[in-house]
Order: C-alpha cells, then structure tokens, then sequence
C-alpha cells in the first residue's frame, strides 16, 4: 500500500516525532511505499540542521535522514509554517537576507498542495501530533 | 471501523474529546503520554473500559512510564504492531 | 469536485492558542483550491475559532474571522460543528463568522464514517 | 496571598490543577487561552466563582478571543495593571 | 544555606511528554549547587516522574529516575508530593525513586505561602 | 524594584512570549528595573534570528531586541535549551561546526545559575509559560 504521514510533533516536544520516523520505517519493512512524508506547523523542526542533543540521547535527525537518502522517501517541510519556525532552505535564506539555511538539505520546502496530494492520493494517511 | 491514536495525557482535554468520539468495533492505541490512561485501577482506564473500543498501548513509550507491569488487560504492541493496526484500519485519527 | 479520498478535517484547538488553527485553515483552502473533496468540523476547543467579534489586532496576529467567513467562497460547504462542545462554551451558532450545521454524537459518527481520511488539528 | 495566572483552556489539565489551588486572597489573572474559563454562564466560571478567588483577564487577549462582552463580573485589566498585581503580589504561579 | 529569596519548584508535566520535566529538574540541580535554599513539589501529571522501574532505553532519551535518586545528594531534602494527585494514578510513593512527603490541599497551601518565589513547570 | 522574567513560551506557540516582553516594557515604565530575562525550554526560540512572519503580523523578535538595546536588558538563553532547540550563539556554532550562529545578536547564551540567581535575588520573580 502507499502510505503518507504528517507529522506535527517537533523532536523537542516528546517522543512522537520519533515514532513517526519509527513507524516510516517499519511500513518499509513490511513491504510498504511511503511516498511523502509532510511536516506542519511545529513538525516542521524535524528539519533543523544546528539542533544539538546531549551525548546519552540519540539523534532525532538521523533517522529522517536516512529515510530520505537511503529509502527515497520525500520529506517535505510546509513553507508557511517552515518561514514561521525559522525553517529555511538556501533559496529562502537567501530571499530573506539570513546568513546560511537553516535546514538539512534531506528535506525540502514546498506548499499544502504536496499535502493534499498526498492526503487524497495515498492509501493510508497517517497522522502524528503532540 | 476506525484507528484512534491518542498522545495525551488523561488529564489532558485530549483524552476526554477522544473518549468522546470513540465506539465499539473502533481501536484506540495510546502513545506517549497516552499510555497512563491504561493504568489498572483509574478512572480514566475505566472509562476506557466501558466504551467497548479494543485498547493497545506502544510498548516503547509503556516502558519509558514504567507502568508495563500494571496495564493488564490492554495490548502491548510495538512498532510493527502499529503499522500492522493502520493496514486493517483505512481511517487513522490523531489526538493530541 | 475531482474524485480521490474524501477527507474531513477535525479542528480540535482554539484560535490563538497555538499555531495550529492557523495551520489547519490553510490545508481546508489548499484542498478545495486543488478541487479536492473535503468536509470541516469544529470540535473541543475549536468550537472557540466561531465565537464572533474577535479583534486580535491589539494581539497583531491575524483574525481566523475572515479566513472563515471565506470557506464557502471556496465552495466549501460541508462545514460542521459538535453541538456538545458549542454547549459547553454556550455559543450561539447563529452569529458564528460561517454557517456551521451542528451535529450530535451519532451524527458525527456518521460523518466520519463518510470519510476516507481523517486529519485531526 | 498568590497571583496565579493561568494560560490554558478550561478543559485543559491546568485549568483543573490551578482550581485546586486556588484559596481565597489569591487572585487568579487569566491569560492566552484562559480567558475563555471566564464566559459567564459556563461550568468553568461558575466553578471559579466558587472558590473565591479574585477574577482578572488580560484585555487583549480577551479582545481576540471575542469575549469581552460575555465576562461580566471579571475585572479585565491591561499589561499595566499585570504590573500593579505583580507589585501587590510579591508571590506569582504560572499554570499553563 | 545561604540567604536570599526561598525558592519552591511546582513539578507538573509528566517525564516524557515534553522536555518540561528535564528543564525543571535541571533548574533544581542548579540551585542546589549554587546553595540556594529550595524546595520541590511534585503535583498534577509531575508525579508520573515518581513511577519506578521506568526504563526509556528503547526511546533514546535520558531517564528522569536516576535524577531524582540523586537529589538527597545535592542535599535537596525537601521533597513534597500532592497526594490526590499521587491517588488518582495510584501511585505507590513508597516504590518512588526518591522519597517524597506526601502533603494534602491545605497543606501544600501552607507550603507555597512558606515560599518567596514559585517556579510552575 | 528589581524584576526577573522567566519564559518558557516559544514565540510560535501563541501570545504568551509576547505579553512576557509587553510586561517587560510595562514595568520600566512604571519605573521598575528589568534586570534580566530568561529563556528556558522552548522559550530559548524567542532568540531565532531566521524567523519570518507574514506581512499582516507584528514581528516577534523586534520586542526582545529593543528592551535589550535601548533598556539595558539582559536576555539569556539557557544553554541546554538552547542546544536542543538549535539555537546557538557563533561560539557554539563554531564548537559544533555549524554554518552560522542561529540567534539574534541582543540574545546571550548561558548556564542556569543566571537563572537560579535571578531568581534568588529579585524582588519579583515572573514565570510565563504556555
């Protein structure tokens, strides 16, 4: 089946972010597509690059990572809410004036209609928020 | 026929919106902060109990709480388990 | 409207509160902009998003009123609201920014079970 | 003799944490999302009239909110009369 | 103890939910190590942070238990829990990794009035 | 008298970080001193230099940044914090060989026991939060 996911939760706030990524995988495992992954409004931090854990805790953007370059799995920060966090590629650093990106180049900004594509064209849409 | 997730605490005006929504035949999977309300003996585990939905619990965030020793009668299941609970159910709804 | 999954988006959280309402009014305008089947239902606290007379420019955010009084322009019509939770904030529906039909328990229900995607907010 | 303030919904976890605190003396400033507990007529306002503490919200927030008409009875102050309630109150709680 | 305003920590986010309960218990570190008189209540969703054998390996993060177990050795002795809080998730304190009294409404009244300065996480 | 501010608030996440700096401004006028403030949790993002609002919403860095230029007032980012929300000052963008510092210039970054001796010797010591 083709699945898609939208995730709501920022790495910082709880373990739900990771258990998107967990879950990504696993779809994977079973045989699954996953074809895009959307991040919106506090999910959008999943895609900060300068975040740094303390050593006892695993990293929260390797695993999105890898989905992405090893999986070929989409993930899409939504602009509105990316700009709004402070999320930006090199094309909106440069737009507006801010000294570097700010995101892993694994993900990409791009608009809800990637969103609304995915919600009503996948199989299963799935949901992590909180 | 649908799959509830919820990733709140029982306390939390989350819980009482879901509980609100969901029916007999439909699955509620606790996440995160959701899995206390499978705690035995609480009124939230009891009002759980008496809505007829079949209750799961991930197992990973069940042991982070240390509470896997006390939420007999709800199903552990881990991540495999999830994606297993999204293919039979087509509709999945978040609360949080 | 073009075919593919119908979707119901659950608004759950009040307007200011977070960045969320704002967010999930943006997806209900991105769908039916992209001629997408979709329905809305203000539930919990997103009942609040309907209270009239809301003037958050002294706040400097701007007012979901407008964003909301605009749905149907978007040919969104199937806009509900849970009767339960318009109760509890005792809110009177008819002075809402846009029409809502108010459902009870079963109803909503129902409605859900008409969708193939739910999308909670 | 503590100033609360509250910033979370009434069907919130804060809502009822902060109602068990509160004795009266206290005095309770609503803010953010908690200036929807003071809509006359709710279960929230009458539980809060019930306890005695002294009721106050933030005027903008109440303004967005599109409640000032529906508080009756709260006394809506400005960032400054946050200020004058801060300098009576030398101990303040955040809920949220 | 040196002088200086008595400072009351309210614990009431749950360990995992958010990253609330480790910036709380961090600030409670450091005031102990900078001598500041302090005094710790754990209340509302805060008590779930007093479970035993909570075991968060699997989820990568750090494990609030050994924490708190460590708070008798920044001689942080005052170490309160809000009973009704503690009963409606029938916690058994006893089991608690780091001993707490527990205190009733009134008494965590007269807690907080013995206070200058209160910290609500 | 002497005022501490405390804000867990993210600028994001609602109004509250906002009516923290409005505070803030209200109280050096009524004559009192705002000697520090401090950012704890996701309060840290207050700091985000590459945030981007839309047009029709008041910015939310420019409140902090005048009450530290133009008042004197000390604005602290708890380091841990920081470090998890990604926002770090050049030093630390440079230990962790990131591209650029993420925070506004007005902001410093720095260990709890500025928060723990505000908090022990003001007058007033404010928490927002939500």
């Amino acid at each position: 089946m083709i699945y898609s996911l939208l995730v709501l939760s920022s790495p910082a706030s709880g373990q739900c972010a990771m258990t998107a990524a967990r879950f990504a995988r696993a779809a994977l495992a079973r045989g699954h597509t996953v074809g895009r992954i959307f991040f919106l409004d506090a999910g959008v931090t999943n895609g900060a690059a300068a975040t740094v854990l303390p050593q006892d805790e695993t990293d929260r953007l390797q695993p999105w990572v890898e989905l992405a370059e090893r999986h070929g799995v989409e993930l899409i920060l939504c602009i509105a809410s990316a700009l709004r966090y402070g999320m930006l590629d090199e094309t909106e650093a440069g737009r507006y004036e801010k000294p570097a990106a700010t995101i892993h180049p694994a993900f990409t900004v791009s608009g809800l209609g990637q969103l609304v594509d995915a919600a009503t064209s996948a199989d299963r849409l799935v949901t992590f928020g909180g | 026929m649908t799959l509830h997730t919820l990733n709140a605490s029982p306390a939390s005006a989350a819980f009482a919106d879901c509980l609100a929504m969901l029916a007999a035949g439909d699955v509620l999977l606790l996440l995160g902060d959701g899995v206390y309300a499978a705690l035995a003996g609480t009124g939230a585990r009891a009002q759980l109990d008496a809505c007829g939905a079949r209750l799961c619990l991930l197992r990973e965030d069940a042991a982070a709480a240390g509470i896997l020793a006390r939420v007999a009668g709800a199903e552990v299941i881990d991540i495999d388990g999830f994606v297993a609970l999204s293919e039979q159910f087509p509709r999945q709804l978040a609360w949080y | 409207m073009a075919d593919g999954k119908r979707l119901l988006l659950l608004i759950r959280h009040s307007p200011y509160g977070s960045s969320l309402a704002r967010a999930s009014l943006d997806v209900a305008l991105a769908a039916a902009a992209f001629d997408r089947p979709l329905s809305l239902l203000f539930t919990g606290d997103g009942v609040l998003q309907l209270l009239p007379e809301q003037d958050s420019e002294a706040l400097g955010v701007r007012n979901p009123g407008r964003l909301l009084a605009s749905l149907p322009l978007y040919d969104i019509e199937q806009v509900y609201v849970d009767a339960a939770a318009a109760a509890r904030y005792r809110l009177d529906l008819d002075a809402a920014p846009v029409a809502a039909l108010a459902l009870g328990r079963e109803e909503i229900r129902a409605l859900i079970d008409r969708h193939d995607h739910l999308l909670g907010f």
